[in-house]
């Protein structure tokens, strides 16, 4: 087996063999966001057994792994018992830092980020500041104006972040992490 | 003191050309226990062969090696050669200086001097061996056929049109299996029932063959020619020989609701029944469980009505013990409940059936009279989807085997239900179309072409019900993958085919080998594909494997054939390569402690207990005796035995350590 | 010069090694001299102490070879053998008995060209362990003793 | 025994009111709730998205934080984290190289043996043997309950045999004398962590969930999770926007329903945080 | 200890049993085995940390066969080698009465064999750390001088067979040795000999030995030969997971997993 083969490097991280794979589609015809998909679940695992390097180009800027929201339908129903959603997480985080996120998901990753900088900063989320942040970085303004008011005023929403005391001993597992990508 | 004569071979020039044949020759005549050596050209030729028998004569030879070719090449033939001038054929053995020797090496000093340590080898083997004679055992020529499906009832008659006698033991009140369960049948659309029942009928009448309905095997023992079976008929309520099979009883009984298992749960039946009206015995059996009178003690309405009295409630199970010299295993196979795919909704949608149900409800004998109708209400469903592969090809909750007859039964579901309801659409969801076999891959075609039967490959992944639809969600991965939602009328479901539930049991009461799944395994899955690992059983059907009809039927038949060929003898000869535990003077009687770890290994339950007792009867010693006729002679026992009680003649201690002794002193 | 020549036993079953060395024959691919084969009906009729006796009696090295699992002639004899070398191999392990010495071998009748090379590399690996003097000097002490 | 818990960062914010309920319910019950103290973020999608190491080392600092406190179980109500901390409790038994190289960035050390309970798994264990007792004014509607995905998925890590049906919540609603209906959208995705980036897909997949409940005559969606809450319940314009139509039907966290069935007050269950109003009445 | 003496006695007086095997005072601070045929004789019965004797080794022996049906006192090691000898077919459930004596010297009446497999799955045989480190030590030598380590280990040995006498499963009524047809191992003391002898004796007794240690305990020249059968246990654990005596399980070397793993074979 080429070990410059995506498929390889999948089986290295994720442990999967996509070999086992058959092509019977129940994953995407379980999926509930297939419809949306660029690269149906199905047809993602038919690329990785290729082991072709357009197809990998293709896969790691496709939208599709963005679209995956970890539902676990497809892995569950899987003949093979194939964890789809893991090699998702594979691809996704490759395709991430390698800088190739499809434009349809900056918004998507941008809300990661910001996820995780509120984390980094206070070890735990802050709904309010996690929208502030995604606001500025993803240029969505106005999006969810008239949701916050309503939150805030049914005690949802807090102005003020809860910051965990052991904030040094969190920064040490952020440290050396990748959370800012290429692009 | 043994006097061995070694013949070396020059094979033309395959030998002679690197091995230095005189001079091997002359090294052997010098071993010890040689009586005479020399070479010559062909061996195997007949003034070869006249040479051995003439040594063996003037020499008085007690021992015969013959340096040439593989001896699974010609052993038989010098063994042959030996027995007809008067030595015991075992006292013969093949040096192979051809193909393990000459073949592969070069002409040297080293391949010559490789050639006479061979034969030296052999020499201390040939020493220790004694006579052997062939182990005769006598044959039982009655067969027992277990199961009474379309392989059962093949096998049966075969048999019995070869002259030999026949037991039929089926489980159930009638003989016909799955086989008239079914509607039609691929890939020539005849009714199932037609051909099938003047089988049955042929078998009822068969003066060669015995029936027992309503009956199981209980136990089997002893060995091929020679087994000894106990079968237990279950007490069917009714004395046989004066019901008529009138039906009075039937139409009277007040139990009518029990689901009926002929239609698979779609239709009902009474507590008093004949599982379907072309049933073989045509006589009723009462169902315990369900039946009023043995529930609670009150009704015997069948009891009054029965014109000949012939009902009987007190009657008990018999046990019938039987002596067969051959086995048929034909007990076939089951479908698999579905209910645990519950993404189908199977067991939770009425509308959502097995393609077993769907032959019942396109059958004109089943419950619908051949109108494809739902279950839910009746009414002709307008839209029906067919999921292929449900549960086969499935490791992680089915089975990973292929069942190798959905593809074709599913395709003729399509098309019966496309015959019958003209303005339906049926679609497939398929992941490949198996349909190998002959005029197969044309019936397939038919149905795509001519009947307009949609085939979409892929999976589906959920059914629900939504406004008395089945909402069926799938992916057509030709397309792209893309998502197909179908708003179905009936589900049907083509199971996977698994071994029966009580398949295991049954197998480890005949001793024989069965697979991962149940399944009952073959002795060799090329060359043995009807024998079992024990001589004398022999398997048909599905019960080895899922097979279609044509497939089961000839396989019954090759049953048959083999039942036949072991009954052509009186006795059968058998290699005399067995295993044999010593027997000594008293008070030892014999070395052997009684562990029984050579009875725990042995591969073909060829070892029991003797019980060797004294004068006045008392049991003094239990020791570990080997049938011969079961024994295959693999000699795993003989390795395991710690105080070397137990040896192999052909292969014995004393040979083989002499033969190691003989190959490393030079 | 001489080089040293090992003296190898095979302990062969006759339904597939066995086989498969006619098949090496009857393909004409050569190997070397050194390995005699002696024939059993399967591997599980192979005793540990015929192994153990080649030792005794002067082999350098010692194959023991059959049907691939699930290949058996009687089902499950190399099934028992597995069970008994792995113990016997750790035992003889245990003792300083060099295990490298004996090579163990899935050789089907289909498999003419695996033996040639099981032979083969048994013998290198053999000739470059050397003679096994270990073993030959316990040994010994029993011809002195006979002589004595 | 000591029963820890995890609330996670929803129960905190968006999600008060599952916080609230739980901890009345539980009160109600005499049951001792321990809040690991200084918890952090289980770093939900985001973290398994883009940052593997993360989406391990976060949850594996409150496993250990846990396990410095002696908890024997804890008690994890939101269905995200509590897949998050099983995976990273399956993930460190199983790669002893991780866990080496977590335990060291967090220079504490892991058992790794902490039983993890989800909400139904806590109310299953502790609250519904003893609801016969605790339940003071019995529930007298219709109610569709709502699995959602991490509830009852990846089954190969949930091992519930019922996973395309799961019956847990619909027999805790019976139990409160709720008729849960059957209806084929328990476990389907209501769009999850696309709340903010993807709120159209949110409309489309909620918004057909919770036209089936309606349809088949629910009068109240019970559900477990924050997201799913988050989704139903404030996403409702989006769903609305979807569907077409207008829907009123509430969306209630299973431990509300309980609050509720064991006569504690709206404003106790935290009702009055949601916004689609909380109008229950009988309908049988 | 009273109540181990007064079962002892009344399984005689009854004629449950028609003799007790058991520990009793032997030479110097020694225990030995004593067979009490009478209520009177069950009085001498004892036992404390010294009864280290495998008294199994008895039910096998045509001798005490002879005596009847006997009862034995059956503290840890010899629970184990009952269990085997019965899974080994040499014992029934109706040809003795087992008077267990538990860790703490409390007696166990054991109602048939199966409890005796039921009572030893709470006390699985373990290696103790010590042999398990001096195991991994001759197994870190070269493998020269391991040789050498166990060719002088056993030079001390003369065939003296205690080592067979003591062990509870030596019970063939004529060993290997003593086959001469072939002669497989040489009876006279050497190197060789001794080293076959012990080799197809630890052989004989894998997935056996329930490491009772009776075999060392009995070697006049102190020979650690529990080595060879410890060592061999852990390869058993190890390659096959099963471990200890059994009723329901078949012997390891004469049972096989067709998914049995090796590294060996090519």
């Amino acid at each position: 087996m080429n070990k410059e083969d995506l498929s390889f490097k999948v089986r290295q991280s994720t442990e999967i063999n996509v070999n086992e794979c058959y092509q019977c589609g129940k994953c995407t015809a379980g999926c509930p966001v297939a419809e949306h998909m660029d690269l149906r679940p199905s047809i993602i695992m038919r690329m990785l057994q290729s082991g072709d390097a357009v197809a990998e180009e293709e896969i790691l800027r496709s939208l599709s792994i963005w679209l995956c929201v970890t539902c676990e339908t497809c892995y569950s129903r899987c003949p093979m018992e194939l964890d789809i959603p893991k090699i998702m997480d594979y691809l996704r985080v490759r395709s991430y830092n390698e800088g190739k996120v499809h434009r349809d998901a900056r918004d998507i990753v941008t809300f990661h980020k910001s996820f995780l900088n509120t984390v980094e900063s206070n070890g735990r989320l802050h709904e309010m500041g996690l929208i502030l942040d995604y606001k500025m970085h993803s240029g969505n303004l106005f999006q969810d104006v008239m949701l916050a008011p309503e939150m805030f005023s049914k005690g949802k929403l807090s102005v003020f972040p809860e910051r965990i005391k052991d904030l040094k001993g969190l920064s040490r597992l952020f440290k050396g992490q990748t959370k800012n990508n290429k692009s | 003191m043994s006097k061995i004569g070694v013949f070396i071979c020059h094979c033309g020039e395959n030998i002679s050309a690197t091995v230095d044949v005189v001079r091997v020759a002359e090294a052997a005549g010098k071993l010890e226990g040689v009586e005479f050596s020399t070479d010559y050209k062909y061996m195997c030729s007949d003034p070869g062969q006249t040479l051995i028998k003439q040594m063996i004569k003037e020499k008085g030879l007690t021992g015969v090696i013959v340096a040439a070719c593989s001896p699974r090449m010609h052993e038989p033939t010098f063994r042959k050669a030996c027995s007809s001038a008067g030595l015991n054929p075992y006292m013969c053995e093949m040096s192979n200086l051809r193909e393990h020797c000459s073949w592969v090496h070069d002409k040297s000093e080293a391949t010559t001097q490789k050639a006479i340590d061979l034969v030296r080898t052999l020499v201390g083997k040939v020493k220790y061996n004694k006579p052997l004679y062939s182990i005769k055992v006598p044959v039982t020529k009655t067969a027992l056929v277990i199961g009474g499906g379309i392989a059962g009832i093949q096998s049966s008659l075969d048999i019995a049109n070869a002259g030999h006698q026949v037991v039929l033991v089926e489980k159930d009140p009638s003989i016909g299996g799955h086989m008239s369960q079914l509607s039609e049948t691929f890939p020539t659309l005849d009714c199932s029932q037609c051909i099938l029942t003047p089988r049955m009928v042929e078998v009822a009448q068969h003066p060669n063959i015995k029936l027992l309905t309503y009956a199981e095997l209980e136990k089997l023992e002893g060995f091929i020619g020679n087994f000894k079976a106990t079968i237990r008929k279950k007490a069917k309520s009714i004395d046989e020989d004066l019901c008529t099979g009138c039906g009075t009883c039937i139409t009277k009984c007040p139990t009518k609701k029990i689901p009926s298992e002929f239609n698979t749960g779609l239709g009902k039946r009474t507590a008093i029944y004949v599982p379907f009206p072309q049933a073989v015995p045509n006589k009723p059996v009462i169902d315990k469980e369900n039946c009023l009178y043995y529930k609670n003690g009150k009704c015997k309405i069948c009891e009054k009505v029965c014109p000949t009295g012939a009902i009987r409630f007190d009657q008990e199970d018999e046990l019938v013990e039987l002596e067969v010299g051959a086995v048929v295993v034909a007990t076939g196979f089951d479908v698999m409940e579905p209910s645990k795919f519950s993404e189908y909704g199977y067991g939770k949608y009425k509308d959502v059936i097995t393609g077993l149900q769907f032959e019942r409800l396109a059958s004109a004998s089943g419950p619908t009279l051949g109108e494809i109708r739902r279950p839910s209400d009746g009414k002709i469903p307008e839209k029906i989807v067919f999921v292929a592969c449900a549960g086969s090809r499935d490791p992680s909750k089915g089975k990973p085997y292929c069942s190798k007859i959905c593809c074709m039964y599913t395709a003729k579901h399509a098309m019966l239900y496309q015959h019958k309801v003209h303005h339906g659409e049926s679609t497939i969801f398929y992941m490949d179309i198996r349909s190998a076999g002959k005029n197969y891959e044309e019936f397939v075609r038919r149905a795509i072409v001519e009947d307009d039967v949609k085939y979409i490959r892929g999976r589906v992944s959920k059914v629900y019900e939504e406004n008395g639809k089945l909402i069926v969600k799938g992916v057509d991965t030709l397309l792209n993958a893309k998502p197909v939602e179908i708003q179905a009328d009936m589900v049907v479901l083509a199971t996977a085919a698994v071994a029966n539930s009580g398949a295991e049991e049954l197998a480890q009461k005949m001793h024989i080998s069965y697979d991962a799944y149940n399944f009952f395994s073959e002795a060799h899955p090329k060359l043995k594909p009807v024998e079992t690992n024990t001589a004398g059983i022999f398997l048909a059907g599905a019960c080895q494997a899922p097979k279609d009809i044509p497939e089961t039927v000839s396989q019954a038949s090759g049953a048959a054939a083999k039942v036949a060929i072991l009954f052509s003898q009186d006795e059968l000869s058998r290699e005399p390569v067995v295993a044999v535990v010593n027997r000594s003077a008293p008070p030892l009687y014999s070395t052997c402690v009684g562990c029984f770890m050579c009875a725990t290994a042995c591969p073909y339950q060829a070892i029991g207990e003797e019980l060797i007792t004294n004068r006045k009867g008392e049991v003094i010693k239990r020791v570990a005796k080997v049938n011969p006729g079961l024994c295959q002679g693999c000699g795993t026992c003989v390795a395991f035995c710690r105080s070397k009680s137990i040896d192999i003649d052909g292969y014995s201690n004393e040979q083989m350590y002499s033969e190691v002794m003989a190959l490393l002193n030079d | 010069m001489n080089e040293f020549e090992p003296k190898i036993v095979a302990f062969v079953c006759n339904w597939c090694t066995y086989a498969g060395a006619d098949l090496t024959g009857t393909s004409r691919i050569k190997y070397a001299q050194n390995v005699k084969i002696i024939r059993f009906p399967c591997t599980g009729r192979i005793d540990f102490m015929l192994l153990l006796k080649s030792f005794g009696e002067g082999a350098d090295g010692i194959i023991v070879s059959g049907c691939h699992p699930n290949d058996c002639h009687y089902t499950s004899g190399n099934f028992h053998a597995r069970r008994r070398w792995i113990m016997f191999r750790g035992l003889l392990d245990m003792l300083g008995i060099d295990v490298r010495r004996i090579q163990y071998s899935w050789v089907s009748a289909a498999e003419g060209a695996k033996w040639a090379d099981v032979v083969n590399t048994t013998v290198t690996a053999i000739r470059e362990l050397g003679p096994y003097t270990d073993y030959a000097k316990v040994a010994g002490y029993l011809e002195k003793e006979a002589n004595v | 025994m000591k029963i820890g818990f995890y609330p996670g960062c929803s129960l905190t914010g968006s999600s008060r009111e599952y916080n609230e309920s739980l901890l009345a319910v539980a009160k109600v019950a005499g049951i001792e709730l321990c809040e690991i103290s200084d918890w952090n973020c289980c770093g939900s999608t985001a973290a398994h998205n883009l940052n593997r190491e993360l989406s391990v080392s976060l949850p594996a600092r409150n496993l250990a934080l846990a396990e410095l406190e002696e908890m024997d179980e804890l008690v994890v109500p939101c269905a995200a984290c509590y897949n998050r901390l099983v995976m990273t409790q399956h993930e460190l038994a199983e790669k002893p190289e991780i866990k080496a190289l977590i335990e060291g960035k967090l220079k504490m050390t892991l058992r790794n043996d902490i039983r993890i309970l989800n909400v139904l798994q806590f109310l299953e264990k502790h609250i519904v043997p003893r609801l016969d007792e605790l339940v003071k004014s019995p529930l007298t509607y219709d109610v569709a309950c709502y699995y959602g995905c991490l509830l009852v998925r990846p089954n190969q890590v949930m091992k519930d045999e019922r996973f395309e049906d799961p019956m847990t919540m619909d027999l805790i609603m019976q139990k409160l004398g709720a008729n849960a209906i059957d209806w084929p959208f328990k476990t389907e995705c209501c769009g999850a962590g696309f709340s903010v980036s993807k709120t159209e897909i949110v409309g489309e997949l909620s918004g057909k969930i919770v036209r089936s409940a309606v349809d088949r005559g629910a009068k109240a969606i019970v559900v477990a999770c924050p997201m799913c809450h988050f989704n139903l319940d404030m996403r409702r314009p989006v769903i609305e926007s979807y569907l077409q139509r207008k829907i009123d039907i509430p969306v209630i966290y299973i431990t509300q329903a309980i609050a509720l069935a064991m006569g504690l007050s709206a404003q106790q269950a935290g009702t009055q945080r949601h916004f689609v109003p909380v109008n229950l009445t009988v309908n049988r | 200890m009273k109540e181990l003496i007064q079962k002892a006695a009344s399984l005689l007086e009854t004629n449950v049993v028609q003799v007790v095997i058991g520990y009793g005072k032997g030479s110097a601070d020694r225990t030995r085995a004593i067979f009490s045929t009478t209520a009177a004789d069950c009085e001498q019965l004892i036992f404390d940390s010294r009864c280290i004797q495998n008294l199994a080794v008895y039910l096998t022996k045509a001798e005490i066969k002879k005596m009847g049906k006997p009862a034995i006192v059956a503290p840890l090691p010899v629970l184990r080698s009952i269990l085997q000898l019965a899974a080994e077919n040499q014992i029934t459930d109706d040809s003795l009465v087992v008077l267990g004596v538990s860790p703490e010297s409390e007696l166990i009446e054991f109602e048939s064999l199966a409890a005796i497999e039921t009572y030893l799955a709470t006390k699985q045989i373990a290696i103790e750390e010590k042999y398990q480190t001096t195991i991994k030590a001759i197994k870190a030598m070269p493998v020269s001088e391991r040789f050498a380590y166990w060719v002088k280990e056993l030079e001390p040995c003369f065939k003296c067979y205690a080592c067979r006498a003591a062990c509870p499963l030596c019970y063939c009524t004529r060993c290997t040795v003593e086959n001469n047809q072939p002669q497989w191992i040489s009876v006279a003391s050497h190197s060789l000999g001794n080293l076959e002898w012990h080799i197809m004796r630890a052989m004989h007794l894998a997935g056996r030995c329930t490491d009772c240690e009776a075999c060392y305990n009995a070697c006049p020249m102190g020979i650690p030969i529990y080595l060879l059968t410890k060592s061999m246990l852990q390869d058993v654990s190890e390659n096959f997971g099963t471990y200890g005596p059994s009723l329901h399980r078949d012997n390891t070397l004469s049972s096989f997993n067709p998914d049995d793993k090796e590294s060996f074979i090519r």
